[in-house]
């Protein structure tokens, strides 16, 4: 070929700077032809390289005594006791999820659930962690319809059930829903795989649905221009098929009970180009594959196009030689194709070939590590010093309590989450001994002795005025549920959504909150096992709230010390552990009532929170209390509500004396953090006084469980409601949100 | 009165999923010839007091805001007197 | 007594019906893989749930031609003891072995949540240990599970006392609210003329330990035992 | 080679849940005079290799065995010369 087809405008159009493909040509010693600048593009994208955020990831924790596996591999794993491994990781599906909710929010669930069987572990668990703008736009409706209606598609059908999650809706999200899905996996321990080729020779299996031209990304319009019949080339949306998916869990875990098996790695973003890429680099070896036999679903599909396209379920498999029959034959039980399309090869090149013609030839180690890392400049956004400024005398006391507590109840951020809980199969396996609606859920692990607490959170609005505060706060908060279930918190993994990073301001918020994430992470003694960051979460710039959300996973030694927030009996006992201050700011109070953003979000003392941590956890292994429930958004009134509806049976009342002379509207709706309110039988009091002065953690007696009515009194405000008016507000306000 | 008959289908292209399916099921039944499975929505919709030209207007509209969803799917109708 | 347990690639209750017969009931189990037409000697087979292929086109429109559901038939045929639950349910409506049809959820959505059933026949082998007019708690998990059938057959059913279980609320009123899914007559499960062939949308297994909420799906369990050992 | 265009619907008495939400979907979206809504299956299938009155009655089987549910749904069916 005599003149260059890669014109900068191709490069360009590949997302790559003139910089990264100095380095490519570099990397090359030649211009790569246009399938490698695909597999290039694809490979160094900010989603598979991570260039804008490695060097800040860095800086969190991954060590721990119980982690196996950190970050680097499909998914990160925690030794649980009992010769058994927890695998677990955190995906987003945001973009996808906005052009097309359903089929996006389906084949993001589908790509998670690959990341833990491909580690050898059942998936036993999903979380859906949402974000939305606000519901009264027909147009957040139908995506937040559409999204929960594909996760229950696609987990229901799969048969993985999704026991947790989060729903939040604020403006910012508006231009850029959040879809970020958690899925949890148990494997035994001997028995883990890693997605890393080996062994010069060995077969390297193609297996699952055929290839088409889904998910392909924008770039293939300008590479169709190279080739006639570029109008049949037009890219479409990936659409999951959950059916399929349950026949790869089978087929794959059938397998690795056997020994036939080197390596897996599932194929999802760059496809092919990044499964091969990875597991060759991982393995330290190269790896070649024959396009001509990758089985595919659509005529005249380019090497380009193969090695880049998105179609879901399927994985590659390198199996040990000799082995491809039995191999085949198990994947056959399951009705699966199966063909060899290569072999691992020695020294670190990724080869591809179609019909034996050379048509890629590239360093695999410089696509999945050399990509470049950036320092990218950052400097506070403007607004920032401003939003944190709160004039509360500007704030008027609500005249009238009862009322600002049921538009708190009633408002979708608070209100219950059973509308969507509820269309999500959240039992399946028999192990979910505490459902959602309670601070964190609990599954029972296999033998039935042992059990896990889980929880999602992250508060993006605490975030936009203080990222690393925010940071610290999700981290907290999420092992503040994990221990008010019983649990002790072992690890984290997490979804990072921002803006651009190519803005200072939006960098300047996601080093913060990882800052913050790290530090909580530190104190804590929960590492970060994986996790996954989404950036160019904005549309004409718009960005959404920085949004860190962090999934804790905690271990009970005792299935019997599973907790959760309900009131149990008449006469018990009401109790906080912690203290409340007059925090305000970020309120979801603020945002409902004034439709204000802004205050400093509460303050956070990470070793006041773990002192109130270690005392709820000893309160329950010691069986004190009875029920236990964080205290976040909506502050100590709705906590106190929650705790009195939503279980199962008929609500139970409350009678509750506050004595604190802060502002009521700061008492009864700030969000002070390290807050768990129990209840115990009374005669239980001395002991958890000990327990608490012990931990040296300040308790109050709040009051009394019974009645039907909800009785809250102070020395200046007053507010008395039935307790059934309070459900039914709290129960309604999701479904009347969505019109129905 | 009128009756409109509305055929919604996957964009070429599109996985079908569920006609993959029904075609292996046809196979395995002993069907011989069995080529491409396509499955897709057939809507019949009664139009009450509508002149003709005025309904197509109104069922296109259908299609396009609520009916079929523009980023997998297509979308064709008919027209009939209604009874038939 | 040995239970066999149908297993079609898309099923995902068999392991928990597995748990409950082996580690809480201490039973013998075994799976039964539909691409086999033997039934390992079961005393009763056991339909799970799940989306037994994908339940494109229609839920257990595909799986009622797997060579098990042959031999399923043929065992029915003489009398054998076969209980559908959810997708088992309605694979044998679809197989022809139960009257009717599960059409999907009149509230156009999947519904995980707990119900409230009557008892309405303790005239089978799979309800032998309850008594008639008792309210059951159990767990229902789908989103086709409205039942459907013609007036004439309906009559059928009444008159040969087929109806087993009806949702209803805690104190047993067949009210609107307490049917999740809008089945004809709250109608939520019916065997056949000889009894012998039990589906139901409602899981029992999943209701068959305290810890998990409810514990009343063990008296379907304990019946079809008591059926065995009389037998 | 032929094409097969197969439709399948609920049966007159059959309660179409589907078809009413989206007619008081149609409502809400401000149509007007939307009577009733029925919603089924619009299948399409290529046959290869068969002449038409054998393709014909291989259809019918089909339906009968396999793509209609007798109990709830009625079917019918065209079929064309392919590549229409
Ligand atoms: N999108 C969702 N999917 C599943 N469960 C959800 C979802 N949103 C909220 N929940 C459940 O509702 C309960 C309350 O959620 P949330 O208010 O976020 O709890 P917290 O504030 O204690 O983190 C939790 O049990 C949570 O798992
Ligand atoms: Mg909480």
């Amino acid at each position: 070929m005599t003149v260059s087809l890669i014109t900068p405008d191709l490069v360009e159009s590949h997302g790559l700077t003139a910089e990264e493909y100095d380095r490519i040509l570099a990397i090359l010693g030649r211009e790569p032809n246009l399938t490698e600048l695909g597999v290039f593009s694809a490979m160094w994208s900010e989603h598979c390289s991570y260039k804008s955020s490695k060097v800040h990831l860095a800086t969190l924790p991954t060590k721990g005594s119980r982690v196996l596996q950190g970050p680097g591999e499909n998914a990160g794993v925690l030794d649980i006791g009992d010769g058994l491994a927890l695998v677990f990781k955190m995906e987003s599906h945001n973009h996808p999820s906005f052009i097309e909710p359903y089929q996006g929010a389906a084949t993001g669930v589908g790509g998670i659930i690959r990341d833990i069987f491909t580690m050898g572990a059942r998936p036993i668990a999903l979380f859906d962690s949402l974000r939305f703008g606000p519901l009264d736009d027909p147009k957040n409706r139908y995506l937040f319809c559409g999204v929960v209606a594909g996760i229950a598609g696609y987990g229901n059908a799969v048969g993985v059930p999704t026991v947790g999650g989060e729903a939040f809706f604020a403006e910012p999200y508006r231009s850029n829903p959040l879809v970020n899905v958690m899925c949890v996996g148990i494997a035994r321990k001997d028995r883990l795989f890693f997605a890393r080729a080996g062994g010069v020779g060995n077969p390297v299996i193609y297996v699952g649905a055929k290839t088409g031209r889904d998910g392909i990304h924008g770039a293939t319009m300008a590479s169709g221009a190279f080739d006639e019949g570029s109008e049949a080339r037009r890219p479409t949306v990936q659409v999951g098929d959950p059916f399929r998916e349950k026949l790869l869990i089978e087929a794959c875990l059938e397998l690795m009970e056997g020994d036939d098996l080197v390596a897996v790695q599932d194929m999802g973003a760059a496809g092919l180009s990044c499964a091969t890429a990875e597991m060759a680099s991982r393995g330290g070896t190269g790896i070649e594959i024959d396009l001509a036999l990758v089985p595919r679903r659509e005529q005249g599909m380019t090497p380009y196009e193969l090695m880049l396209s998105e179609s879901q379920e399927r994985m590659l498999v390198v199996a040990k030689r000799g082995r491809e029959q039995r191999v085949r034959k198990v994947f056959e039980k399951w009705d699966l194709d199966a063909e060899v399309i290569g072999r691992v090869t020695e020294g670190g090149l990724l080869r591809v070939l179609d019909h034996g013609r050379l048509v890629a030839e590239i360093p695999a180690a410089a696509l999945a590590d050399d990509a470049p890392a950036y320092h990218r400049p950052m400097s506070p956004p403007d607004e920032i010093s401003e939003s944190r400024r709160l004039d509360l005398s500007a704030v008027p006391p609500p005249g009238d309590y009862a009322a600002a507590l049921l538009e708190l109840l009633q408002s979708p951020n608070l209100a219950c989450k059973e509308p969507i809980w509820e269309r999500y199969d959240h039992m399946l396996f028999l192990n979910t001994v505490v459902r959602p609606g309670s601070d964190a859920v609990v599954l029972r692990l296999p033998g039935g002795r042992r059990a896990i607490a889980l929880s999602t959170d992250g508060n993006g609005r605490y975030c936009a005025i203080d990222p690393y505060r925010g940071g610290m706060i999700a981290v907290a908060e999420a092992a503040r549920n994990v221990v008010c279930a019983g649990g002790e918190p072992l690890a984290i993994t997490n979804c990072l959504n921002f803006g651009s990073p190519e803005r200072p301001a939006i960098m300047w918020q996601f080093v913060e909150a990882v800052k913050g994430i790290g530090e909580a992470c530190r104190a804590m003694h929960t590492p970060v096992t994986g996790g996954n960051v989404s950036f160019y979460n904005e549309t004409s710039g718009h960005a959404i709230f920085p949004t860190p959300i962090i999934g804790m996973i905690g271990l009970l030694e005792d299935v019997a010390h599973a907790t959760d927030q309900w009131f149990k009996t008449e006469g018990d006992l009401v109790a906080l552990l912690g203290e409340t201050k007059e925090e305000l700011g970020a309120s979801e109070y603020l945002a409902v009532r004034f439709g204000l953003v802004r205050g400093e979000p509460p303050s956070l003392d990470l070793a006041t929170e773990q002192a109130a941590q270690r005392a709820c956890l000893e309160a329950i292994r010691r069986g004190v209390v009875r029920s236990a429930h964080d205290c976040s958004e909506g502050g100590l009134a709705v906590a106190l509500a929650e705790s009195c509806i939503g279980r199962a049976g008929a609500p139970i009342g409350v009678d509750i004396e506050l004595r604190d002379t802060i502002r009521p509207d700061a008492l009864l709706f700030g969000e002070s953090q390290s807050r768990i309110i129990v209840s115990l039988q009374e005669s239980d009091w001395p002991r958890l006084q000990e327990i608490a002065a012990v931990h040296r953690v300040p308790l109050t007696h709040l009051g009394t469980v019974g009645g039907t009515r909800l009785k809250l009194r102070g020395a200046t405000f007053a507010l008395d409601l039935p307790i059934k008016e309070v459900e039914s507000a709290w129960r309604g306000g999701l479904a009347s949100a969505l019109g129905g | 009165m009128l009756t409109a008959k509305i055929y919604v289908t996957l964009k070429p292209g599109v996985l079908d999923a569920q006609g993959d399916t029904v075609k292996s099921a046809l196979e395995t039944l002993g069907f011989r010839g069995v080529g491409d499975v396509r499955i897709g929505k057939f809507l019949v919709i009664r139009l009450d007091g509508h002149a003709r030209e005025q309904a197509a207007a109104q069922v296109e509209e259908m299609c396009r805001r609520l009916l079929a969803n523009p980023v997998i799917e297509d979308y064709s109708f008919e027209l009939e007197e209604a009874g038939r | 007594m040995k239970f066999g347990i149908v297993v079609f690639p898309g099923s995902w209750s068999q392991q928990d019906f597995y748990h409950v017969i082996v580690n809480v009931l201490k039973e013998e189990a075994c799976y039964l893989w539909h691409k086999e037409a033997d039934l390992q000697g079961a005393d009763c087979v056991i339909l799970p749930g799940g989306f037994a292929h994908g339940d494109y086109l229609r839920t257990g429109a595909i799986a009622r031609f797997s060579p098990v559901m042959k031999e399923v038939a043929r065992f029915a045929e003489r009398g054998g003891l076969v209980l559908g639950s959810c997708n088992g349910f309605q694979i044998l409506t679809e197989a022809g072995l139960l009257a009717g049809a599960l059409l999907r959820n009149d509230c156009m959505h999947y519904r995980c949540t707990w119900v409230h059933l009557r008892v309405e026949s303790q005239k089978t082998p799979f309800t032998s240990a309850m008594t008639r007019g008792q309210v059951v708690r159990m767990p229902i998990s789908h989103g086709e599970g409205r039942y459907y059938i013609d007036e004439a057959a309906l009559k059928q059913l009444v008159e040969n006392d087929q109806i087993v279980f009806r949702y209803c609320d805690e104190g047993g009123e067949l009210t609107k609210e307490a049917n999740p899914n809008g089945s004809l007559d709250h109608i939520a499960g019916v065997c056949n003329e000889r009894r012998n062939v039990l589906g139901l949308m409602p899981h029992p297994e999943r209701a068959a330990e305290a810890i998990l909420g409810s514990e009343d799906g063990r008296a379907m369990f304990a019946s079809i035992l008591d059926t065995f050992a009389r037998a």
